[in-house]
C-alpha cells in the first residue's frame, strides 16, 4: 500500500462523511421554521443508525462475495475486514468509504417526506431500506459479482446506486405519505435560504470525495473525476441562472443552491468516464430536464416536498444515460460511449437504469406498506400545525425563552398550574 | 371609528385574510406575537433540563374600519380563525378619535378606504 | 391622554423619529409589523412555485401624549413619513384613560415626560 | 371592558408572568418591541463605523380585562416589572368596547375569562 | 519523508484547526442571542491567543526534551524547529499540529463559564492555562521523557490531555465563577439550534484529522483511528436517541448534537488501540453515563452552563478507561488492555485519569484565584441583563439597525442629543 | 508523478473552492437581511461562470505559452490539458486548482459594490474582467514567460495576482457605482456577525490549501507555506484585538473575522518564501495599517461597503512588500529579502505592486463604463429600499410565509385581486 493513496481515500471518506451534515443544512434551509430541526434530524440519524448498520451487516450484503444479486454474510460484523489492503487501501478503510455511501442516499429520501412524517417512523423506514435496497442495488453496480457490473454497465462514483435509487424511494414514499397538510393551497416558503446555499457549498466540497474517491486511489482517474465534478456543475449553474433570467428576469438563490446539486448529481455517474469538456456539456445539458420538471411538480398533487425526485432520480438518469453517450476510452481507460463509437454502452446504461427504477420502487413500496401497517407513517394534522420540532422533538429551532418556565425534575409537577411552580422556584432562591 | 385587535392562530391567518377580502376589507397590519391563555402548555426539554412552554404563537391584526364596518369585520373573523379548540383567540373593538391616511393627509372614513376601492356607505 | 398609532414604512423610520426628536416628542415604542393595503404586491419564486406577497414590512410607532400634544405629533409624522406613493400608512388616535410610569408609579402627564426633559403645557 | 397595555423589560418579563397569575390574570398577549425613552443609548462599533443605539429591547404585554379587574392588573405590574432604573416602561389602559372570544362567540366578560378559570366578580 | 505522509498530515492539522471555529458554532448556538458573539469569541480568540503562544514558548514546553514533568525550552521561539524530518513529517509541521490540539483544549473550557465571564479575564485565563496546565500534561503523557507516557499509559489522541484536562478546568472554573442569574430560577434555551448541529457536523470532520492524525502518518493506524472515529460516535448517537425516545418519546437535536461530541471524545484516547467493534462497543457504553449525568447535573447548583464536564471530562474518563479494556495489540501493535489478557494496563489507565484531575484541578483554580485578584473574572449583572455581546463586545449578532444612529468620527458628541446629530448629518447630504 | 502530490493536490483544489461559498458567508452576514441572498449569491455565481470561462479560455490566457504580458490560444477549450504530468501533477488537475484562484479573486470585488449593483451587470462584469484582468496578471507573475516572473517578483500564492488585484478593481467598482442610498447618513448593520464568522473559519481552512497548494506537491515548502498560514493570521487576530481593547475596551467579533482574512492576506505573497518567525511579526505588523484605513476609510465618501480595499488591497500590498523584507533563502530556497541583505528584492516587490496597480485600475474602470454604456450598473432606488433580494433574485433570505398567496402556474392571474386567487384554490382542494 501507498501512504498517497491512503492519506487521499483517509480525506475522501472525511469529505463524503461531511456531505450528510451538509444535506442537513441545504434541506433544512427549504422548509419552515417550525420543522427546521426536524428536517435536520433525519440527516443527522442517518450517521447513527445507517452508519452503525452498515458495520453490522449492511457492507456484507452489498460488497463481500455472493451471488450476483446480493452479497454474501463472510463480512456480517466487519469478520475478515482487516487492515490488509484492498486494492491500494486497508480494507477497513474501503468499508468506511463505502458507508458514508450509503448514509447520504438514506439521508436524501428525507427530502421527499420531510414536514409531516412521524421521525420513529422515519428511522425504522431508512434502517430497513438501506439493507434491503441501497445493499442489494449496491450489489449489482459495484461488487465483482454483481449482474450489472459484470454486464459492463458504468456508474463511476453512483448515479443509479445513490441517486436514481434514492429519487425512485423518495417518489415513493411522496405518494405513500400523501401531500402536506394544505398543500397546493398554501404556499410553504424555505425559512433560510442562505442554510440552503450553505449546504450546496458544503455538498459541492464534500462531494469532490465522493467521486474523486471513487478512484479509490490518488491516481489520474481521481484527478480526472475530481475535474469534472468541478466543471460540471459550473456549466449547470451557467445554465440554470440564464434559464432563470430568461424565464423572469431574475436568478434565484434557491435556483443555484439547486442547479449546483443537479450538476453534482448528473456528473456522479461519469466523473472518472468523460473527458472535462464532455464534463461542461454533461453539467450543461443536465440542468434542462430538471428546470422544467421542477416547474412541473408543483402543478402535480406529489408533494415531493424538495424535489428529491426532479434532482436527484431525474439528475441521476440524465447522468447515467450521458455516461452511455460521452464516455471515452481515452480518457478513462475503461469504454467508449456513444458519441465514441460504442452504441451498445447506452442500451446497457438505459437497462441500468431501469433495472435500479423497478427494484428500488417495490421494494420501497413493500416496506412503507408494512411499516405503516405496524405504526402511524405521519404524524397528526394538530402535530403538523404545530410543527414536528416541538411535535417529534420537543425543541424548538429558535427559541425566544420568553414565558418559558423551568420544570425542576425533582419537583415536576405537570397538573399545578406552570405560574405557581415559577412562583415555587421563586421561592428557593 | 374603530380599530378592531383580532388574536389569531398562526395557522388560520391566510383563511382569516380571505375572509377579510370578501368582507371587502383590504386594510390591515398583522403582528406576530406571543399568546397565553386556557390553552394545555407544551413541554420541551433541552439537554436535562424540561421546560414548560407558557406563551403559544399568535398573530395580531390591527383593523381600522368605519362604524358599520365593525360588524361585517368582526363576523369575518369570527368565521375563519375559528377551530373550536382552545386557543382560537379573542376579537377587542377599540374607539378610534381619528385617522389619517399619511399619504394624502385625508382623515377618517377617506383615510381607511385603500386606493382604488370604493368607498363604502 | 391620547395614544398615537402609526403605521410608516421602515425605511422613513429614522427620518420620523428625528422629526419626533424636534417636536419634542421622546418617549416612543416601535414594533415591527406588516401590513395590506392598496400597495402592488410583490411576486416571488421559489423553485416551481409562484407567490404573491400580500404583506409589506412596516413600521409601528405608539406614542403616548398629552392631549396638547397630539396635534404635534402627528404633524411631525404625517410629514417624516410621507413619500407619497401608495404604502405610506396610516396614524390612528386612541384614547387613553390612564397612563403610569413603572419606575416611579406617576401618572398621565407626569408619566410620559422623559426623565430630564421638562414637561410640556 | 379596557385593555391594559404595559411596556416591560424583557428581563422583567417571567416575574411580571408570575404576578400577573397570582392576581388571576391569565388571558394575554405580549410582543417584542423596541422602545425609546430617557434611558441612556448603547454605542456599538461595527469595523469604522460607531453607532448609538436610540431603541431597547422591551415586552409589551396587551391584557383585556374588566373594569374591576384592572386596578389589580395594574397593581400586579407596577409591582414585577419595577426595577427603579430609568428605563422600566409605561402602562397605557385604554378604552374597549367590545370583546369576543373566538371559539366560543362569547362576548365581554365572558370573553375573557380563560376557559376552566371561574370568572370574577 | 514520503509525500503521502505529509500529505494527509497537512490535511490532518487543517482539520483540527476547523475544529475551533465548529466549537465556536457548537458552543454559540446552546447561548442565548445575546451572548452569541461572546461565546464565539471565546473559540475564535484561542485560534489567536493561544496560537501565538504555542509557537513562542507553548510548543517547547510540551514537547522539547526536559523532565519528566515539563519540556525544556530548547525549542522556544520555534529555534530548532525546522524542514527537518520529525518521524515521517517535518518537524514545523509537527509544531503546527499539535498547536491546533492547544487551541481547541483552551477554548473548549469556555463552555462552563459563557454568558458571565468578563472577556478580558477569560483571554488572560487560557493564556496562562495553556502554558501551565496544557503544556506540562500534553509533556507528561506524549514526550518521550514524559512520565505517564514511559509508565504505558495510553492515549491515542488526547483524551487525558485534551479532553478531561479540559473538562477539569471547566468544573473548577464553573465553580469559582458562580452560576449565571437566575440560574436553576429561569430556563436559558438555545438560540440556534442550527449551529449546534452544524458545530457538531463540523467537529466530527475535523476529528478525523485529530484521531487520524494522531498516527503521524498515512499508515494502517491511521487507518484505524479514522474508522473507529466514524464508527464510535455513531454508536453513541443510536445509543443516545433511544435513551431519548424511551424517556420521553422525543430524540431530541440538542441531544444529538451532544451524543457526537460525547463518541468522538470517548474514542480519542482509544482510537488507534482497538478494533472497529470494539470501538461500536466502546462509543455505545460511553452514550450512558454522559446521558444521565446531563439530566443529574441540571438539579445541581453547578452551572457547567455547556457541559463540558458531562461531555469531556467524563466522556473523556469513560473513553481513557475503556481503553485499558478494549486495547488489542493485535491491531494496535501496542498493547492489550483487560480483556485481552492485560488488566495492568486499566490501572495506568486509571493512575494517568487520576493525575490529570488533580493537577488540572489544582492548577486551573490557582490561575483563577490569581486572576480574580488582579482583575474581576465576572461582568456586571447589569452587562449580564443586557447581554455579552453588546457590553463586552460592542455588537450585536443579528442587528436591525432600527433607531441605529451613526456617529461620524470626526464630529463625535456623545453629549448632543442623539436625534439631533442625527439630524446634523441629514443637512451634510 | 507521485500519489502523495496528487493526493494533496486534489485536497488542496477543494479546499479553495470552498474558499467561495466561505467568502459568500463572510459577505453575506455583513450586509442587511434585505440583500444577503444578493451578496452571497455575487460568490456563488463566481463558481459557474468564471468556473466554466477559466476552462474554456482564462487558464489559456493565463497559463499557456504566450508573451511576456498574456498567455496564449494553445490551450483554449482545454487543448492539450491531459493527465500527463505538468510538474508533480497531471496538467488538468493544475488547470482546476488554478481555475479556484480565478473564482474566488472575481467574487472578492463584489464586497465593494453589494446592497445596489443590478445582478447581471455585476455577471458580466466578473465575467470580463477575469479575462482581460484576472489572466494577464496572473501571466505576469507566475507563467514562465511573465515579464514579472522573470523579473525575480516574488508572490508565492497571490498578493499581487489575488488580493491587490482584486481590492484595486473594488476601489474602481466602488467610485464608479457610487455609495448607497443613505450612505453616510444612516448606519447599515451586519445582520447576521455569526455568519461572519462562519465564513472566515472557512476561509482559514481553505486557506491552507491555497498557500499551501501553492506548493504544488507534498514537500516541505507545502508545509512551510501551510504553517505560516497558520501563524501569521493568529498574530494578526492577537494584534487587532489589542489595539480593539486599547482603543475601546472591546474587542470586536466582526474584527476578530476581518483581522483573520487581513493577516491571511498579508501571507499569501511570503507564505513559502519566509520562517515561521518571520510569519509571526509580518502577521503582527500586517495589523496595523488594514485597522486605521478601516477607521479612515467611514469617514470618507467612498463607500467600499465591505472593506475589500482595506483588507485585501492593503493587507495585500503590505504583505507583497514585506515578502521582499524577510523573505529567506535558507527557508525557501529562492531568495533573500531585505532583512538577509537582498534590499534589490524590495524594489521589485514594489514594482510589481504598482503595476498590478495600474493595470488593474485602468482596465477595471474602462470595463465598468464600457458594461454602463450598455446595461444600468446600479439597482434603482426604489429597488435599493425594497432591498436586492426580492428585486434582483424574487427571494427572501429568511421567508415567514404570512400572507404569501400560491399562484398556480396554470391559472396565474396576475390582475385579479390576491385574496381571490386565493379564494379559487380553496375552492380546488
Ligand atoms: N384577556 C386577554 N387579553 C389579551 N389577549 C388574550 C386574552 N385572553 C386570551 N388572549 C389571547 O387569546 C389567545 C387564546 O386565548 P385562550 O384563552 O387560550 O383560548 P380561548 O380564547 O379559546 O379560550 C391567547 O393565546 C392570547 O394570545
Ligand atoms: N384600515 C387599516 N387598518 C390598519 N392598518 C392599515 C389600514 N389600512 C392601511 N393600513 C396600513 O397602512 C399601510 C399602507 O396602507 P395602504 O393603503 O397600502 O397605502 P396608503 O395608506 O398610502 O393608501 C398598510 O401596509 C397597512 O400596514
Ligand atoms: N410616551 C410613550 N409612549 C409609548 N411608549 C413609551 C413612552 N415613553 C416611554 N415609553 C416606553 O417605555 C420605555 C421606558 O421609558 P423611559 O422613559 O425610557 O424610562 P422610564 O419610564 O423609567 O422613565 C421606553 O423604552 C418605551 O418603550
Amino acid at each position: 500500500m501507498n501512504q498517497g493513496d491512503i492519506a487521499w481515500m483517509l480525506t475522501a471518506t472525511a469529505l463524503v462523511l461531511l456531505m450528510t451534515p451538509a444535506l442537513a443544512f441545504f434541506y433544512g434551509g427549504l422548509v419552515r421554521g417550525k420543522n427546521a430541526l426536524n428536517t435536520m434530524m433525519m440527516s443527522f440519524v442517518a450517521l447513527g443508525f445507517v452508519g452503525v448498520l452498515w458495520a453490522l451487516a449492511g457492507y456484507s450484503l452489498a460488497l463481500s462475495p455472493g451471488g450476483p444479486f446480493v452479497g454474501g454474510l463472510s463480512h456480517v460484523l466487519l469478520r475478515g475486514v482487516t487492515l490488509e489492503a484492498s486494492g491500494a487501501i486497508p480494507h477497513l478503510l474501503f468499508m468506511a468509504f463505502q458507508g458514508t455511501f450509503a448514509i447520504i442516499t438514506a439521508a436524501l429520501i428525507s427530502g421527499a417526506i420531510v414536514e409531516r412524517m412521524r421521525f420513529s417512523a422515519y428511522l425504522v423506514f431508512i434502517s430497513l431500506w438501506m439493507l434491503t435496497v441501497y445493499a442489494p442495488v449496491a450489489h449489482w453496480v459495484w461488487a465483482a459479482d454483481g449482474w450489472l457490473y459484470n454486464w459492463g454497465a458504468l456508474d463511476f462514483a453512483g448515479g443509479t446506486v445513490v441517486h436514481i435509487n434514492a429519487g425512485v424511494a423518495a417518489f415513493v414514499a411522496a405518494l405513500v405519505l400523501g401531500p402536506r397538510k394544505d398543500y397546493a393551497r398554501q404556499a410553504f416558503l424555505p425559512h433560510n435560504v442562505p442554510f440552503t446555499l450553505l449546504g450546496a457549498g458544503l455538498l459541492w466540497f464534500g462531494w469532490f470525495g465522493f467521486n474523486g474517491g471513487s478512484a479509490l486511489g490518488a491516481n489520474t482517474s481521481a484527478a480526472l473525476a475530481f475535474v469534472t465534478t468541478m466543471l460540471a456543475p459550473a456549466a449547470t449553474l451557467v445554465v440554470w441562472t440564464l434559464l432563470d433570467l430568461v424565464r423572469n428576469r431574475k436568478a434565484t438563490a434557491v435556483g443555484a443552491a439547486t442547479a449546483i446539486v443537479v450538476g453534482l448529481v448528473a456528473i456522479t455517474p461519469a466523473a472518472g468516464h468523460v473527458s472535462p469538456i464532455s464534463a461542461i456539456l454533461l453539467g450543461g445539458i443536465a440542468a434542462v430536464p430538471s428546470y422544467y420538471a421542477l416547474l412541473f411538480r408543483v402543478r402535480t398533487r406529489l408533494d415531493d416536498s424538495l424535489d428529491v425526485v426532479a434532482a436527484h432520480g431525474l439528475g441521476g438518469m440524465v447522468g447515467a444515460l450521458l455516461t452511455g453517450v460521452f464516455s471515452e476510452k481515452a480518457w478513462s481507460g475503461v469504454a467508449d460511449g456513444l458519441l465514441f463509437g460504442n452504441p451498445g454502452q447506452l442500451w446497457i446504461q438505459t437497462a441500468a437504469v431501469l433495472a435500479t427504477i423497478v427494484y428500488s420502487a417495490a421494494v420501497s413500496f413493500t416496506l412503507l406498506k408494512v411499516i405503516g401497517a405496524v405504526m402511524p407513517l405521519r404524524a397528526l394534522a394538530s402535530e403538523e400545525a404545530l410543527g414536528l420540532d416541538v411535535s417529534q422533538h420537543g425543541e424548538e429551532a429558535y427559541a425566544e425563552g420568553d414565558g418559558a418556565i423551568l420544570v425542576l425534575p425533582d419537583r415536576e409537577t405537570p397538573t399545578a398550574p406552570a405560574f405557581a411552580s415559577a412562583t415555587a422556584q421563586g421561592g428557593r432562591s | 371609528m374603530k380599530l378592531v385587535v383580532a388574536i389569531v392562530r398562526p395557522e388560520r391567518l391566510n383563511a382569516v385574510l380571505e375572509e377579510l377580502y370578501k368582507a371587502d376589507v383590504q386594510g390591515l397590519t398583522i403582528t406576530r406575537v406571543q399568546g397565553h391563555g386556557g390553552e394545555r402548555e407544551q413541554v420541551e426539554t433541552y439537554r436535562g433540563m424540561t421546560v414548560k412552554m407558557e406563551l403559544s404563537e399568535k398573530v395580531r391584526l390591527d383593523i381600522g374600519v368605519s362604524n358599520h364596518f365593525v360588524e361585517p369585520t368582526v363576523k369575518a373573523i369570527l368565521k375563519a380563525a375559528h377551530t373550536g379548540s382552545v386557543g382560537d383567540g379573542k376579537i377587542f373593538v377599540l374607539p378610534v378619535e381619528k385617522v389619517y391616511r399619511i399619504r394624502t393627509g385625508e382623515q377618517d372614513e377617506a383615510a381607511v378606504t385603500p386606493v382604488g376601492v370604493p368607498a363604502h356607505g
